[in-house]
């Protein structure tokens, strides 16, 4: 698998700036119980798998740009250097997993059958103008046939336009931005993967409104589209109900410190800490929480509810903290001897060597990859039409490191993959899962537009 | 009123942070006449030294004195094998080097270490002072105090010793300063060695508490630099003074002026810096002879 | 005519000397008898400051100079400087922001004998009353005279074999040229101090002098004691400004 | 005559760079029409990079001064022209006017506090509007799109040229580009930019001269401004999209970085440098894709080494050598050499 580079980045002087911001979902934990999954059939090329593959072709129209009767090429775009390249582990997990894939599975599945992945993944830098060179060379120069991946909400909002209009895919991209999700009219060939940002917000207000129906709530939040798709989808799942937000306090990626903001919220004295922040803001607000005499419920985004993160400040003082989970954490005890974590933890040594299993970033990439194998299984001919139309028709699609029950479900009218998400408590030095998975679908109907 | 205090005393321990780091560059800036957009990185680096030393068992305090010596020779190694092709060139170039420096560090951490946030022990008890109402954390207090001392040493050293009197002397006339035998390239690289310690300094009392990263440093730097420019860039009192200002002027910004809000408390420092230059364009505490880049 | 009968300090031969992109030094040679005073005359850009440059090591140079027999040429400033060349640079090369005593201190930098250092610092004082007065004053804010002063002293400081003077009187009112060269000529008597001395000012500088070479457009052109300047028609009238 | 003696000849000379200039141009011309659609559009953006480049050279190798700010007007040179095109729903090339308008008002305006600073401090001054640029334009979001930036149609070509979308925004470019560097061309021959120079060497002698330091320095500010915000018009409408992302400090320190690695003072050097920093980030991706930022640093440090006056100063080195006698003795510079030549 080739991997490529190319040229942008820009200046990655991390001077400053722009710590990454939308956070794309990054790894998380637990929960129990290997999903049934998706263990993607070996390939058997010979006979039959041969004989199907000939009766689809039949009926479908030629292969797109970037099918070869041997390859599939996919391209992404993550910030490999500057201020968000703490991302750039995500790539790696994707990586990872179709060069497992092509060993060990014989490549792609279903109608690609046969054909090996080649991804070029390269460096956007987080910049914008960055995002848009790449991907165009990629699409035009690489030829590839879908794009697996551009990361956050300013580099995906800047190519949508471009890839919409060459009509490529651009599938689960790495961002809980909902406005991904929401515009099938202009841009149907994009998508997203991860919880949207307004689902997880839900999950918290779920959960306040089952255990601590009157709670006031402080909120530290990044100053961007992903903390204001929070906020405001929190607020908005709160309306009418007993619960306020009695303090807000936002924080730009640029500022060294939180202690200011921290020091407002704690004054609120508010029962609820809502911590809507990327790694290391929130392990500086969890490390005030620890020391201060203010003592609320702390809320932690997915975002940053890596074990890594938590251990930096440590275990003992949080204990109880809640956050929302839909994948895995290789560190979580409860999942020895799980077999996706089994699978994960065999190949990822082989195929990643540089890579650090527990990194959350790298779980993640192994879980949308697993993900993007799934779709094309549900694919039914080798053209990028029919990948999207596919990525709108998933029923109850399982992939590897998700928590038991969390499967990938769209339509027509429903282009969010993943909008269950599982509360889960610290206690000890590992996440315990709370209750059952809730679909925020279910109970808070379809997220209606984009926020912020 | 508590709210004030209690703003007041988080902004201190904001600029002792920048104060830290704003100190290293002053160091730099006089005792090489440049300014190193690498110091940040290089203490960041420093800081993961100090906490890889500790990972593999080293106790904390011979880790944190094999960080401080391994940074001094560091520091005098990026000199000799780095500056040292660009010395004598102009100014912009060997900016435009420093900043080459500053992605190389950033990123060479982010490839040894990976970007996850780690944990920092603190030198200090994790132990919050109360009086009255007021709150203030022992680490941040901690801050305070050995930036005091570094910045006591430095004058001790520069205004006591026939050393720190070389090395201003090589800095401020390099010509004049070979014709009375000083090595005025070694003198350079002392320079960069010593702030690279001070660096140290810094990057291990900031990481316990804004958890290591590689990009630990990066904002931080810019106020550093705000700091410096207010205190004079070649005065150390200047620099902790500046910082201590830069910390309090945000903090009080955001809280209590609407308009700016935190989002915009970024602006008031800047403002102020601009401001103080117009008056008096030497900063508070600087030497108005500095004019260079 | 002295220069048989004593020991040479210096022994300049075949020097060439370039000097940004050009050529200044076209293979000169000449000598400084221990304890003596030269003195290098010649017009604006004869290539005098080149030749000071040359022997103290700034400047990229081919031939020899031999300080005792030991060859100079090729060595750092700071090595030649080690061996006891003190160079007083045309417009002083004080160290401005920086008091009369770290100048001096400064320019003992080599030493390490403490109390000889604040022996001779004292002796500067002596030689130079005004800077003992201004001893905590910064160089920078002190009269061009006074600079002057302050480098020459700064200069003694590290108790020179040899001391090479650019231009000394450069900027300088007569009366205070003529307090600084009497100063001058004492240290050289008193200290036996050999010195090389570039001047404009070539009357004050033949006083001082008892030998002196001429440089035309980088090669020297005559050499002899002063008296012979003095007697020599083309070059009095070219560089005292009277025909004899 | 040798052929280096013929091409010593100053009518030669003059011939010969007429001819390089027509030639460059035409391949400038011809480019669009044979790389492929993405080529073109690297060099549009290289061409963007460099006028802002040119911009700050016009302050930096001609006046002195040091900006770590240009960042900032290439900001809002671009917002301009995104809010206007995308909430006014003005035509693209109306907006060229007011954006340049605004940068040169602005930079007008930062230019008299910057006469009181110089160097280091100057640079810093300039960084700090470089640092609250982008919170400032996400707080006017209703304006600014906040955050989440705002996307803008890409000015098409009108359909009677038969252009594709990036050919006519490379010509668009091109026209901007070469409009910016004839302009600094006049402006550095002019009386104007002979004052600038003056100042560069020597502000007394300048003053001497008769000049009006104050309003001259102001002024280059300026324009120097205004070369920003004319490049970050052209980046809205070939980008398409605007976010305070893609306006941090990175982007000030680039456009620096490409000033000095081009060679100060010249304007084919801000050319050089423009496309140095437009391809290294694609060849330290290929060097080390695991940590590209090392080689990129890397080799930012190495072009300081081996272009010390910058590319445009190499090529001019070279460039020295070719027309230099033929056994000149040892260190011969263009400079000696083109006097010696004058021997017939």
């Amino acid at each position: 698998m080739r991997r490529h580079p190319s040229k942008h980045t820009p200046l990655a002087l991390a001077l400053a700036v722009a710590l990454v911001a939308t956070a794309c979902g990054g790894g998380r934990d637990d929960g129990e119980g290997a999903t049934a999954t998706t263990e993607p059939a070996p390939a058997d090329t010979a006979a039959d798998g041969g004989t199907e593959g000939t009766e689809q072709a039949a009926s479908c129209p030629e292969p797109s740009t970037g099918i070869t009767d041997d390859t599939i090429k996919l391209g992404g775009s993550y910030p490999l250097s500057g201020p968000a390249s703490a991302y750039g582990a995500i790539p790696t997990g994707v990586d990872a997993y179709l060069t497992y894939a092509n060993a060990e599975l014989g490549g792609a599945p279903g109608v690609f059958e046969g054909r090996q992945f080649e991804y070029i993944f390269k460096d956007d830098g987080y910049s914008p103008p960055q995002a848009v060179e790449l991907v165009r060379e990629l699409v035009e120069q690489e030829q590839v046939f879908a794009l697996m991946q551009t990361l956050g909400t300013p580099p995906t909002a800047a190519t949508w336009d471009y890839t919409n209009q060459q009509e490529v895919p651009q599938v689960f991209v790495a961002t809980g931005a909902t406005m991904f999700g929401l515009d099938d009219e202009n841009h149907p060939w994009t998508i997203g993967w991860q919880p949207n940002y307004v689902s997880e917000a839900r999950i918290y207000a779920q959960y306040l409104l089952d255990n601590h129906p009157d709670a006031t709530v402080a909120v530290l939040f990044q100053n961007d589209d992903y903390g204001m798709d929070y906020l405001e989808g929190f607020r908005t799942a709160i309306e009418g109900s007993d619960i306020e937000i009695v303090a807000e306090q936002s924080y730009e990626t640029t500022d060294p410190t939180v202690e200011s903001q921290m020091t407002n919220l704690a004054q609120s004295g508010a029962d609820v800490f809502f911590n809507i922040t990327t790694p290391s803001f929130a392990a500086q607000a969890m490390g005030f929480d620890a020391q201060s005499d203010w003592d609320p419920i702390h809320l932690l985004n997915s975002v940053s509810n890596s074990l890594t993160t938590v251990g930096a400040v440590g275990f003992e003082p949080l204990q109880g903290m809640v956050t929302a989970l839909y994948l895995k954490d290789p560190q979580d005890p409860q999942w020895e001897g799980d077999e996706d974590m089994q699978t994960y933890l065999d190949n990822i040594g082989e195929y990643a060597p540089n890579a650090d299993p527990n990194n959350g970033y790298v779980v993640y990439g192994w879980a949308v990859a697993s993900a993007f194998y799934a779709l094309l299984e549900q694919t039914e001919c080798p053209t990028r039409e029919a990948l999207m139309e596919a990525t709108m028709a998933l029923q109850d699609v399982a992939f590897q490191l998700g928590l038991p029950g969390i499967t990938m479900n769209t339509s027509e009218d429903d282009r969010f993959p993943l909008e269950a998400m599982q509360v889960a408590t610290l206690q000890g030095e590992t996440w315990q899962l709370e209750g059952e998975v809730i679909d925020t679908r279910e109970v808070f109907g379809p997220v209606e537009d984009a926020v912020g | 009123m508590e709210l004030f205090i209690q703003q007041v005393i988080s902004g201190l321990a904001t600029g002792s942070i920048y104060a830290s780091l704003a100190v290293a560059l002053v160091l730099i800036y006089r005792s090489t006449d440049i300014v190193n957009f690498a110091q940040g990185e290089m203490a960041m680096f420093s800081a993961y030294v100090a906490w890889a030393l500790i990972g593999a068992g080293v106790p904390f305090w011979p880790a944190l004195l094999i960080t401080l010596v391994g940074s001094f020779i560091g520091g005098l190694l990026v000199e000799r094998v780095v500056i040292r092709p660009v010395e004598g060139r102009p100014e912009l170039t060997i900016v435009i080097v420093t900043i080459g420096l500053f992605i190389f560090f950033n990123a060479l951490a982010g490839w040894l270490w990976t970007y996850q946030v780690r944990g920092f022990p603190s030198p200090f008890p994790q132990r919050t002072l109360e009086l009255g109402p007021v709150r203030a954390g022992l680490p941040a207090l901690g801050i305070v105090a050995v930036v005091g001392i570094v910045v006591g040493l430095l004058f001790l050293l520069f205004q006591r010793t026939k050393l720190g009197l070389t090395m201003r002397a090589a800095a401020e006339n390099p010509e004049s300063s070979r014709l009375v035998g000083i090595r005025v390239g070694w003198m350079l690289a002392l320079g960069w060695g010593l702030a690279a310690t001070v660096g140290a300094v810094s990057g291990v009392l900031v990481a316990p508490i804004l958890f290591l990263s590689p990009n630990m440093m990066g904002a931080v730097l810019i106020f550093a630099f705000a700091a410096a420019t207010l205190g004079g860039f070649d005065s150390p009192v200047g620099a902790v003074v500046g910082g201590l200002i830069v910390g309090v002027s945000e903090n009080l910004a955001g809280t209590y002026v609407d308009v700016i809000g935190a989002d915009l408390k970024i602006v008031i420092p800047m403002a102020i810096i601009v401001g103080v230059l117009l008056v008096k364009p030497a900063g508070l505490f600087g030497s108005p002879a500095v004019e260079r880049v | 005519m002295t220069t048989g009968e004593r020991d040479l300090l210096l022994e300049v031969r075949g020097l060439h000397a370039t000097y940004g992109q050009g050529a200044v030094l076209h293979g000169i040679d000449f000598d400084v008898p221990t304890g003596g005073v030269v003195t290098i005359l010649g017009s604006n850009g004869a290539g005098k400051t080149t030749t000071l440059r040359a022997l103290s090591g700034e400047v990229s140079t081919r031939g020899s100079i031999l300080l005792e027999g030991e060859n100079l040429a090729g060595r750092s400033t700071e090595a030649i400087v080690r061996r006891g060349v003190a160079h007083v640079p045309q417009g002083r090369g004080t160290f401005v922001n920086f008091t009369v005593e770290e100048n001096l201190r400064l320019g003992a930098h080599l030493r390490k004998d403490r109390d000889g250092v604040r022996a001779d610092m004292d002796r500067m004082y002596e030689h130079f009353p005004v800077l003992g007065e201004r001893r905590e004053q910064q160089a920078g804010s002190l009269s061009g005279g006074e600079q002057q002063m302050l480098a020459v002293a700064r200069a003694l400081m590290l108790r020179p074999r040899l001391l090479l003077l650019d231009e000394p009187s450069l900027g300088l009112a007569p009366m205070v040229t003529r307090e600084l060269f009497a100063i001058i000529g004492g240290i050289n008597r008193e200290e036996n101090t050999t010195i090389v001395v570039v001047e404009q000012n070539a009357r004050l500088a033949l006083d001082l002098a008892d030998m002196a070479y001429v440089l035309e457009a980088g090669r020297i052109v005559m050499a002899g004691t002063p008296e012979d300047v003095r007697d020599d028609e083309a070059m009095a009238s070219a560089y005292l400004g009277y025909a004899v | 005559m040798t052929w280096r003696e013929r091409l010593r000849d100053p009518t030669t000379q003059r011939w010969l760079r007429i001819a390089v200039f027509v030639a460059m141009l035409g391949i400038a011309l011809w480019a669009p029409f044979y790389f492929t659609p993405f080529r073109v559009f690297q060099f549009t953006r290289v061409l963007i990079f460099a006028i802002a480049v040119l911009g700050l050279g016009l302050l930096t190798g001609f006046n002195g001064q040091i900006s770590l700010g240009h960042g900032a007007f290439f900001a809002i040179g671009a917002y301009t022209a995104a809010a206007l095109m995308e909430k006014a729903g003005w035509p693209f090339l109306l907006v060229v006017p007011v954006a340049l308008l605004i940068t040169f008002a602005l930079g007008y305006g930062v230019g008299i506090p910057a006469l009181r600073l110089h160097g280091l401090y100057l640079a810093l001054v300039t960084l700090a509007l470089a640092v609250v640029t982008p919170p400032i334009l996400k707080r006017f979001s209703g304006i600014t799109g906040g955050a989440m930036g705002l996307n803008i149609d890409i000015p098409q070509a009108p359909a009677w040229t038969g252009l594709a979308e990036d050919q006519f925004l490379y010509l668009l470019a091109l026209v901007a580009a070469i409009a910016a560097f004839a302009l600094a061309r006049n402006l550095v021959d002019s009386r104007t930019g002979r004052a600038m120079i003056a100042i560069r060497e020597d502000e007394l002698a300048a003053e001497t001269m008769g000049v009006d330091l104050a309003r001259v320095k102001t002024l280059a500010f300026a324009w120097s401004a205004m070369y920003a915000g004319l490049a970050g018009v052209l980046f809205t409408w070939t980008i398409g999209f605007v976010s305070p992302e893609s306006f941090t400090i990175t982007l000030s320190i680039s456009i620096l970085a490409a000033l000095v690695v081009g060679g100060l003072g010249s304007i084919w050097g801000a050319l050089l440098g423009a496309a140095f920093l437009v391809y290294l980030p694609s060849v330290a991706d290929d060097l080390n894709q695991a940590a590209p930022g090392i080689a990129f640093g890397a080799l930012l440090i190495i072009a300081m080494y081996v272009f010390p006056g910058g590319i445009a100063g190499l090529a001019r080195r070279l460039w020295g050598r070719l027309l230099a006698p033929p056994r000149a003795p040892a260190p011969a510079t263009a400079g000696a050499s083109t006097e010696e030549g004058g021997e017939p």
